[in-house]
Formats: structure tokens, C-alpha cells, sequence
């Protein structure tokens, strides 16, 4: 295996480039795909040590991260869909009303 | 760069044979494609009171290519507002995933392109629900209702059905204890029966999703052609839409093999222990034998030379075959010294012929279906896989786990298990057809039932 | 889909279409609207919540190539309005211009136009049978039905020449007398459609996913099909016994025995069960009436050129769809004045949109198909 | 050497793919981009030996998620979405947040071996075939020592589907 900082690097670029997308998308469901990439990214670390100590920890958490990101997505476009059925936008600084 | 050089070599030199086989099934599987569908046509038109496709060669054996020769030369039309970039990636998607998921089946004992895979069935399974995403952006991307529509309705149908599948799957799992493709034939060899049997429920189950999973009739509701005009294909023609209907057909046949794999005993006999029944070994030598028994018959009858020809010509190749069968059988039996040197060859011959055997039977069957019975409408479907497979593949899991637990107390094996597993299975049934029988009570009405079938 | 566009002050504007509405254009090119028929559907996700017939794509002005035809010169035109039962339709032009004329056909032809009337209709039915199916997804009865209509399809060659707009009938009787096997081809016909049939129901009638697919779709209550003008096996379906063949005879089939089958629920499946039977009485009709054809002329005495006396008639018959009606209106010339025909495809279309509301895309299909329209009569 | 254009190959891929996802006007592109990038890291996963993270990776991922995800996208209305502007105005503080994370990391490699007890713990790597590629290893350790969480996440999963109906549901 390469050295463990290969894929703490490609991780955090991953991270970035999912928290810039959260940051900057105005569309919700762009946003929750860049939560997806985040979540990704710390995969990737948690494998990388998983198989640097030679311990399966690392993958079983791996995995509940990925059982996490399907209720995340489940619930999240759940959501989208009941608030485009209301307001017809799926534009995240449209989303301004606790209550409609 | 030297070092990249020499990194590809290497990795050449390990894993050419994989490479090469791929390279072959990607080569070849077109032609078998097109010949069932050659097959597929002659069935429908037997049963069906008619001849079929008859023009092109003797008795239409090459229609497939005449057909494949006339879709690469049509034009390549796109939509024009169309989504380019997808409409282009969707179709390609579709067969690749379907090709890809060739790799993790094994033919025979020897014939496996990713070998010693230790996911094996996973990757299959996995992968080839990757094709998914070819109906869902083929239909999206063609800019058109009907696309689209088609493109919903397998979304929800896959995913779905998937559930129902994956279930039955585990319940075969169970009795293998394994992944790995190589050693769930082996386990069945082991038990001396197949997991077909043992887990009658869980077979059916997978059958009918698998026929949901590839559109296949009566479920073949994305492309239903009479409401949908051709569902997530409307808008694709000549060579895009033969790489849809490459990739149909090569899920047919990776369904079928995994079926095939998990219940049917992978490329084992049936009764692979079972001595007595050793003539058996015979039967794909005999079986060729007589298909060329059956051209030579026939040669005669045909209205020009060419094709009495053609026949005999067919007929030769069906007696080669039959000797190729024949001699691992034979050989051990003259002189038993050469048995060791002849078992490889006689797994991998063997093996592959009842494979296909079984595969082709299992896919006989998508057909028989196809031209029997009407379509089901979305709702039912949804209804039909929610209501009823679901429950009954996750009832099924649960009392053939107890089952076995059950079997591994009063130390059953083989064919004993079935003592535990029928009832067990029997139990399934009758707890998911009470559930249906609930769920149709309290179903306030036919319409009102209808209204979210995507939200399924 | 939910349609919402941005207009030039930065508000939103929806358009007509709410969330989730989706307007979907079936036709006039889509396999299932047999023909040129254009369907405009208003959807929520798969349902229907509103539909518009448009008509028209198949109008050649029947009705108006009358007025400038003899009436001997426009009966091949009738031929052509519903053009899988022309004999049908031929009959009831010929015996509305009778009766306008005041003339009887002989009881000899009158025998002979009710039997192939009756095989007209199992013909059209089995038509209907094949296509209906397939849309529902069964692919094999159609060419099971299309071998028997063949059969029947060849007597019609033999007896007159042409296999589809026959032109079989004249004005005032038969312009052929029947050839030498007709009693023979039609009792073959009529032995081997028995077992044939039974073939057919083997397929669907028990079949759990015909059932779910026929069963409780597009109802029409009884009152419903009477007040949208519904004819033939659509009424029937719908549980009204009502049927011109017994109503108000005509031709020979006030001599014959035969049923009347009707539904009960209204719905897809008893319109299906309706036909069934009918082919079944049909048959029973075509046996009782080769058992016993007068001899005579087949003619009766009319003029080569006809002028009917200054009046008007209305004359229907039961074609296979519905009830068929011509109404002539004679000015005492060669022409008639006018003709006006009350195909019952059109009139059974009507009822289109009251059976497929609620019901989901998948139904469209099955309902245009078991209302039997043929586009060619629709738009004439 | 085959291991590093492996790894190469997979990293860019998924880090060109991401970038897109997030730049991309057309959601569906964004979606498609995003399902290289998985399939990508499930390439990584592959690299690493994790074979059953790998395929689960493609099953629940590729095969699950992003399925719903375009599910949805094409539930809700495109073709307005795309025209309309796409980016908030909040680039700096993107900047910044990326900026801050990259300098955090950065400083735990830096501080490695300079400070003790600070940044990157290596701690001896474990011999490369401690781990063989192995689903039933997984599986063990899923069934023995995290038992618990296994149920507390199929519980998880359970209030997700059952709140995702209700979410979804239409108000008749």
C-alpha cells in the first residue's frame, strides 16, 4: 500500500470540495450531494487506516457511515419533495419560513 | 515512464487470461444476443400458430445478423433538445454494466474471468443493478414524456424488486455459507442437492423478481409498448438502441446464471452424487447427437440445395460437439490411468454444457411467460411486490435460518434437510398469502389504492 | 411536473398545469389508439384526471361524397367507414335505401346477407379480441384470432370476390348468388369456432392478471351508457338488454333463436364477456340459418337507375360495434339530397372520458380498446 | 509501481469528478459526476483490499442512493431550475472554511514528529497481508464487537424510511 498520507490527502480534497459545495449551491439537492462527497471522503480515511492497522474497525465504521448517508438521503429528499410540493423551488435561501 | 511500462507488462503478464476472456465474451456476446433473440421469435412464433422469421438463411439462421448489419447502418438519430452528453452515455452505461457483471459468474469450474472473486455473487448482483442508471438517463435525457415515464416506472420497479431479489438471494446464501461463486456450486455438491430445492420459496421469489428486474413480460412495464410506445427507448434508434437491447438480453443472461448458480446447482449435474444415475454424463453427448440426428433428417426436406447443405453442415458440428462430450466420459472408463489427467476436462466440458443447459431453461422459461400471459399494470405490480414478495422473502429468511439452526440440532444433512426446509418453506407462504389476504381486506378500494404507485 | 416560469419582474408565475400535472399527447401515432385517434391526457404521476378525444385525422367527408353519388355509386363508400365489418355496413345502407324505396329484399338474400352479417360481426369481434389484447400485454390471442378471421375472410373472397370492403350487397338483394359450398364452409367454420373459442377463454378469461387488469376498469353505469347515446356491447355491457336484431328485426333475424348476453358491473371485463358471447350466439345464428335457405330470386325488381320518391328514412342495424343508422333524405332525384350516418363508434367514444377519469395510463389503453372504436368510422 | 497508477488513476478521477459535481449548472449532470466520483472511491476501497466495502459501496451508493437522488431530480421540475442562479454569494466564506480545514490538516502533518504527541500518529504499519480481502472478517467483527451499534444503525435506517414516507407523502 502506498504511504498513509496518499489518501489523507486525496480525503481532504474530497472534504474541500464538498463543504465549498455545500457552502456555495443554492440548490438543496446539489447541497445534499456534497454532504455525500463529505461523507465520502472520511471513508476513504477510515478504510486507509483500517488497512494501515491492519484492523476491520475502520471498515465497520465505513459502513455505518454508508447506512448513515442512506437515511441522510432518504429523509433529505423526503423532504425536498414535500417542500417542492408547497413552494415549487428546491433553492435552499428560499427555504426563509419555519412554517408555511 | 519506464517504470509505467513495465507496471502494464507485468500487469499484463499476470492477469492475460482474465483479459482474454473478457475480450472474447465481449467479442461473442452480441451473436449470442441476437441468436436468442432468433430463438426467442421462432418459440413465439411456434406458439403462436405461425413460421417466424424465415427468409434470411434456412429457416431464418441468419436473421440476427442481417438485423445487427441494418441497425448499425441506420442513422443515428438524437433528439433535438436532448440532452446530448447522456443521451450518448445512457445507452453505453446499460450494456456495460451488463458485461460487467459477466465477469464475476463462473461457466464451469475453470471458466471464471474474475477469478476467486471473494465477493462473487455480490459483485454480480451489485453491478448489474448498475444498469439501472442507462433506463433512468436514457429516459431522462431523450426530452420526451414518454421517455420519461418509462424511465419512473423502472426506477421504482427496479429498486423494487431488488429488495425481493437480494432477499432470496440471501436465503440461498445460507445453505452456502459463502460468496464466493466457486464454492456455492461446491457447497451444493457438498449437500448433493440443490439449493433450489432446499429453498423452493426463496427460487420462486428470485424467479419472479428477476423477471421484474430484466423488464421482461409480464412485467415489462417501462417498455410496454402499447402504453408507453417503447418506454425509455422511444427516442433511441438504430446502433443506441441495439446497445439497450444488448444489455437486456445480457441481464437475461446474468440472472439466469445467477440463478442458475445459487439454485440449479451451478454447472453440477443433477444428482451430482447420486451414482446410479451416472449414465447421466451421457445425456449432453446423446442430446447433440440427436440434434445432429435431427438436421440430417431434415436436410433433405429443404426447398433449395444450399440450405439441405447448411443443414448437413449443422449437423456435422452437432456430432463434433457430441464426440467433444462424449470423450471425458469415455476416456476414464477405457482406461482408468487417464481418469486424473481427464477431470479438468471433464468438469469444464460437462460443467458448461449443463450450465447453458440450465440457463437456457431458465431463460425459456422469461420467454414462455412473455407469450403467455398479459401485463400487469403499475399499481399491481408495485402492489404484487410489495405486498406479497417482499413480506414472503423476508418471512422466508427468517424460518429457513430457524430451519437450519433447527437441522444442524437433530444433525441433518443433504437431502434430510429438506425435512426441515419444506415445512419451513410451507410455513412462508402460508404467513405471506395471510398478509396479502389482510392487506386486500383493508384496501379501501381499487382506485384509491392506485394513486402513489411511484411513491412505492 | 410543475411548470413554473419567471417572469420579467422576477416573480413566478404558474402556469395552468399545478404540481405534478403532466399533459401526455397519445396519438395520433401510438400503437394502441388503433388508428389515427389522438388522446390529449391530463396526468397526475399515472393517473388521469382529465381527457380530451381528438378526431378527425381520418375524415374523408363520407357523408358529403353521398350527395354527389347515385345511390348505387355510394355504397362501396360505406364500405370504407368501419372497414373491419363492411358487410355491415353495406347492409345497412341497402336496407335503409329499401326502405326508402319501398322494396323488400327475397327471402333468399335476406337469409344470406343475416349469415354473413353474423360472420361480419364474429370476424370484427375477433378483431376486436386480438387487438384489445395486446394491449393488455398478451401477445398470442391476436394471431389465434387472426387465423380464425381468416377463415371467415376467405368464405367473403369466395363468396364475392374481395376479402375486406366487400361490397357485398346491392340494393334490393344480392348481386351474387351464393356459390356451391357456402352451407359447407360456414358449418365447418362454425364446428371449429366452438372448440377455438374455448381456446381463446382459456387464455384470458380465468387469468388472474386479465382480471386484474379488466376488472373494475372504465365502468359505465347502466343509466350512464344510455345518456351518453352508448350502443351495442358497450350498453350491453353495462347490463341493458338492448340489441336491434330483437328490438326492431330486420334481414332474416327475426326467424332465429339467439341470446342477448349482458354484464352486470359495466366494467371491461363484462364488455369483454359480452362479445364473447355475442360470437358465440353469432355462430348459433349462422348454424340455424344455413340449416334452411329458401330458394328463389335474389333479387328483387328495382330500376337500374333508382329515384327514390321525395322523403326521408332513418334505418339502423346492430353492426358489431353498435347500432348503425342511416338516415337518406330523398329530393326525388338520383342523388340523395343527404346522408347522415350514426356510426356507433363515434357515438361509444363519447363515453371515453367518463370511463378513463381516475384510472391510470395503463387503463387508457385497455378502455380504447374496449370500446372497439375503428378510427375509419369515428371521423368517416 | 501498479498499486500508484491505481491509485493515481482512481484519486483523479474522483477529485476531478467532485469537482464537477459541485460545479455543474444541470443537476443531473451534478449527479452523474457525483456517481463517477463514488465509483471512483469504491476503486480506492478496491485498492486497499476492503472488497466487501467495495461492492457495498457500489450497491448502497451507486446503486441505492444516487438512484433515489435522480429519483427525485426528475420528480422535481428541471428545466426552470437550470436557468435560475445557481450559486449564493458566498464564495469567501467558502473560501475561508476550505482555507481554515486545509490549514489544520496542514499543520498536523507539519507538526508531525516535531512536537511529541502531536500530529500524525504512524504508529508501526501493520504487515500488508494482516488483512486479506475478506467479507466474513467484516462480517465477524460487524456481529461481535459492534453489535450494538449494527442494531442502533438498522433502527436508524428504520425511523429514516419511516420519516421519509411521511415527508413524502401527499396530504390528501
Amino acid at each position: 500500500m502506498l504511504s498513509i498520507e496518499h489518501y489523507l490527502f486525496l480525503g481532504l480534497a474530497l472534504f474541500i470540495i464538498g463543504v465549498i459545495g455545500v457552502v456555495t449551491r443554492r440548490n438543496v439537492i446539489v447541497v445534499l450531494m456534497s454532504i455525500e462527497l463529505i461523507l465520502n471522503a472520511v471513508n476513504i480515511n477510515l478504510v486507509a487506516f483500517s488497512r494501515l492497522y491492519g484492523d476491520v474497525a475502520g471498515q465497520v465504521f465505513a459502513l455505518f457511515i454508508i447506512a448513515d448517508a442512506a437515511a441522510e438521503a432518504a429523509v433529505g429528499l423526503g423532504i425536498i419533495i414535500a417542500f417542492f410540493r408547497n413552494r415549487e423551488t428546491v433553492l435552499a435561501d428560499e427555504m426563509d419560513l419555519l412554517k408555511w | 515512464m519506464e517504470a509505467v511500462i513495465q507496471a502494464t507488462l507485468d500487469f499484463l503478464k499476470a492477469y492475460w487470461p482474465p483479459l482474454l476472456c473478457g475480450l472474447v465474451i465481449v467479442a461473442v456476446l452480441p451473436l449470442i444476443a441476437g441468436y436468442i433473440v432468433l430463438v426467442e421469435r421462432k418459440l413465439m412464433a411456434d406458439m403462436q400458430a405461425r413460421l417466424g422469421p424465415m427468409r434470411v438463411g434456412p429457416h431464418g439462421l441468419l436473421q440476427p445478423i442481417a438485423d445487427a448489419v441494418k441497425l448499425l447502418i441506420k442513422e443515428d438519430i438524437i433528439p433535438q433538445d436532448a440532452d446530448k452528453l447522456v443521451f450518448w452515455l445512457a445507452p453505453v452505461l446499460s450494456v456495460g454494466a451488463a458485461l460487467l457483471s459477466l465477469a464475476g459468474l463462473a461457466i464451469g469450474p475453470a471458466f471464471q474471468v474474475a477469478k476467486g472473486i471473494n465477493i462473487g455473487i455480490l459483485f454480480v448482483v451489485g453491478v448489474s443493478a448498475m444498469g439501472i442508471y442507462g433506463i433512468v438517463l436514457g429516459g431522462w435525457a431523450s426530452n420526451s414524456h414518454y421517455s420519461l415515464m418509462g424511465a419512473l416506472r423502472s426506477s421504482a420497479q427496479l429498486v423494487s424488486y431488488e429488495t425481493a431479489a437480494g432477499l432470496a438471494l440471501v436465503t440461498g446464501l445460507l445453505f452456502a455459507g459463502t460468496l464466493n461463486v466457486t464454492s456455492i456450486v461446491e457447497a451444493q455438491y457438498d449437500q448433493g442437492i440443490w439449493f433450489g430445492l432446499l429453498a423452493p420459496v426463496a427460487f420462486f421469489t428470485y424467479l419472479v423478481a428477476s423477471i421484474a428486474e430484466t423488464n421482461r413480460a409480464p412485467f415489462d412495464l417501462p417498455e410496454a409498448e402499447s402504453e408507453l410506445v417503447a418506454g425509455y427507448m422511444t427516442e433511441y434508434s438504430g446502433f443506441r438502441w441495439a446497445l439497450y437491447f444488448l444489455g437486456e438480453y445480457t441481464n437475461m443472461i446474468v440472472v439466469a446464471s445467477v440463478a442458475t448458480t445459487l439454485f440449479l446447482g451451478g454447472w453440477l449435474r443433477p444428482f451430482p452424487r447420486t451414482h446410479w444415475l451416472n449414465f447421466l454424463d451421457f445425456l449432453p453427448a446423446l442430446f447433440m447427437a440427436a440434434v445432429g440426428a435431427y438436421c440430417v433428417f431434415r436436410a433433405p426436406k429443404q426447398p433449395t440445395k444450399v440450405q439441405s447443405l447448411f443443414m448437413l453442415a449443422v449437423a456435422g458440428l452437432c456430432f463434433v460437439a457430441a464426440l467433444v462430450l462424449l470423450a471425458p466420459v469415455i476416456l476414464p472408463m477405457l482406461r482408468p490411468s487417464l481418469a486424473p489427467a481427464v477431470k479438468p476436462f471433464y468438469d469444464g466440458i460437462l460443467g458448461s454444457f449443463w450450465f447453458l443447459l440450465k440457463v437456457s431453461a431458465y431463460i425459456y422459461f422469461f420467454m414462455w411467460l412473455r407469450f403467455t400471459i398479459p401485463r400487469y399494470r403499475f399499481d399491481q405490480l408495485m402492489r404484487l411486490g410489495w405486498h406479497f414478495l417482499i413480506p414472503l422473502s423476508i418471512i422466508n429468511v427468517l424460518v429457513i435460518g430457524i430451519a437450519m439452526i433447527v437441522g444442524s440440532y437433530l444433525h441433518l444433512e443433504g437431502g434430510w434437510l429438506l425435512l426441515v426446509t419444506i415445512p419451513a418453506s410451507v410455513i412462508a407462504l402460508i404467513v405471506a398469502l395471510f398478509i396479502l389476504s389482510i392487506e386486500q381486506k383493508s384496501a379501501p378500494s381499487e382506485q384509491g389504492r392506485a394513486s402513489d404507485s411511484y411513491a412505492g | 411536473m410543475a411548470r413554473t416560469t419567471i417572469a420579467e419582474n422576477g416573480e413566478k408565475q404558474h402556469t395552468l398545469l399545478g404540481a405534478d400535472e403532466l399533459i401526455l399527447n397519445m396519438g395520433p401515432q401510438h400503437p394502441s389508439t388503433h388508428g389515427v385517434l389522438r388522446v390529449k391526457l391530463k396526468l397526475d404521476g399515472e393517473r388521469v384526471i382529465g381527457s380530451e378525444c381528438m378526431i378527425g385525422y381520418l375524415h374523408r367527408g363520407v357523408e358529403k361524397i353521398a350527395e354527389h353519388r347515385s345511390y348505387q355509386q355510394f355504397a362501396p363508400y360505406v364500405d370504407r367507414m368501419d372497414y373491419v365489418a363492411a358487410v355491415s355496413n353495406g347492409l345497412g345502407y341497402c336496407e335503409a335505401i329499401e326502405k326508402l324505396l319501398v322494396v323488400e329484399a327475397p327471402a333468399r338474400a335476406k337469409v344470406i346477407r343475416t349469415i354473413l352479417t353474423e360472420l361480419q360481426r364474429i370476424a370484427s369481434h375477433l378483431l376486436w379480441l386480438g387487438t384489445h389484447a395486446l394491449d393488455i400485454g398478451a401477445l398470442t390471442p391476436v394471431f389465434y384470432c387472426f387465423r380464425e378471421r381468416e377463415e371467415i375472410l376467405k368464405i367473403f373472397e369466395k363468396y364475392c370476390g374481395a376479402r375486406l370492403t366487400t361490397h357485398a350487397f346491392r340494393i334490393g338483394g344480392l348481386q351474387y348468388e351464393a356459390y356451391d359450398t357456402l352451407e359447407k364452409d360456414v358449418e365447418r367454420f362454425c364446428k371449429a369456432f366452438e372448440s377455438r373459442i374455448t381456446e381463446y377463454e382459456d387464455l384470458l378469461t380465468q387469468n388472474r392478471i386479465w382480471l386484474g387488469r379488466t376488472k373494475n376498469v372504465g365502468i359505465l353505469k347502466p343509466a350512464e351508457a344510455i345518456a351518453l347515446g352508448a350502443t351495442g356491447p358497450v350498453l350491453r355491457g353495462s347490463g341493458v338488454k338492448w340489441d336491434i336484431r330483437k328490438a326492431m328485426p330486420y334481414a332474416a333475424y327475426d326467424q332465429y333463436k339467439f341470446e342477448i348476453p349482458t354484464g352486470t358491473t359495466g366494467d371491461t371485463y363484462d364488455r369483454y364477456l359480452v362479445r364473447m358471447e355475442e360470437m358465440r350466439q353469432s355462430r348459433l345464428i349462422c348454424l340455424q340459418a344455413i340449416e334452411n335457405i329458401p330458394a328463389g330470386p335474389i333479387m328483387a325488381k328495382v330500376g337500374k337507375v333508382l329515384k327514390p320518391p321525395p322523403g326521408e328514412v332513418y334505418h339502423s342495424i346492430e353492426a358489431p360495434k353498435g347500432e348503425l343508422g342511416y338516415y337518406v333524405v330523398s329530393d326525388g332525384t338520383v342523388q340523395p339530397y343527404r346522408v347522415r350516418i350514426r356510426p356507433p363508434s363515434f357515438v361509444n367514444l363519447e363515453s371515453f372520458d367518463k370511463m378513463v377519469r381516475g384510472h391510470l395510463v395503463a387503463d387508457v389503453v385497455a378502455i380504447i380498446g374496449t370500446l372497439d372504436i375503428v378510427l375509419g368510422e369515428v371521423d368517416r | 509501481m501498479l498499486d500508484k497508477i491505481i491509485f493515481y488513476f482512481f484519486a483523479g478521477l474522483a477529485v476531478i469528478s467532485a469537482v464537477l459535481t459541485v460545479t455543474r449548472r444541470n443537476v443531473v449532470h451534478s449527479a452523474i459526476f457525483l456517481i463517477t466520483a463514488l465509483l471512483a472511491t469504491a476503486g480506492i476501497f478496491l485498492q486497499l483490499r476492503a472488497e466487501f466495502l467495495f461492492i457495498v459501496q457500489i450497491i448502497l451508493y451507486v446503486g441505492g442512493i444516487m438512484v433515489l437522488f435522480i429519483f427525485v431530480i426528475m420528480l422535481v421540475n428541471l428545466d426552470v431550475a437550470v436557468r435560475q442562479m445557481q450559486f449564493a454569494r458566498q464564495k469567501w466564506v467558502a473560501l475561508l472554511i476550505s482555507l481554515a480545514l486545509a490549514a489544520q490538516v496542514g499543520l498536523m502533518f507539519w507538526s508531525t514528529g516535531k512536537l511529541p504527541g502531536q500530529g500524525l500518529l504512524v504508529s508501526q504499519a501493520a504487515p500488508v497481508d494482516k488483512l486479506p480481502p475478506n467479507s466474513e472478517e467484516v462480517a465477524r467483527s460487524l456481529f461481535s464487537s459492534y453489535l450494538l451499534p449494527f442494531e442502533i444503525a438498522s433502527v436508524l435506517l428504520l425511523v429514516a424510511m419511516i420519516g421519509a414516507v411521511v415527508m413524502a407523502k401527499k396530504r390528501t
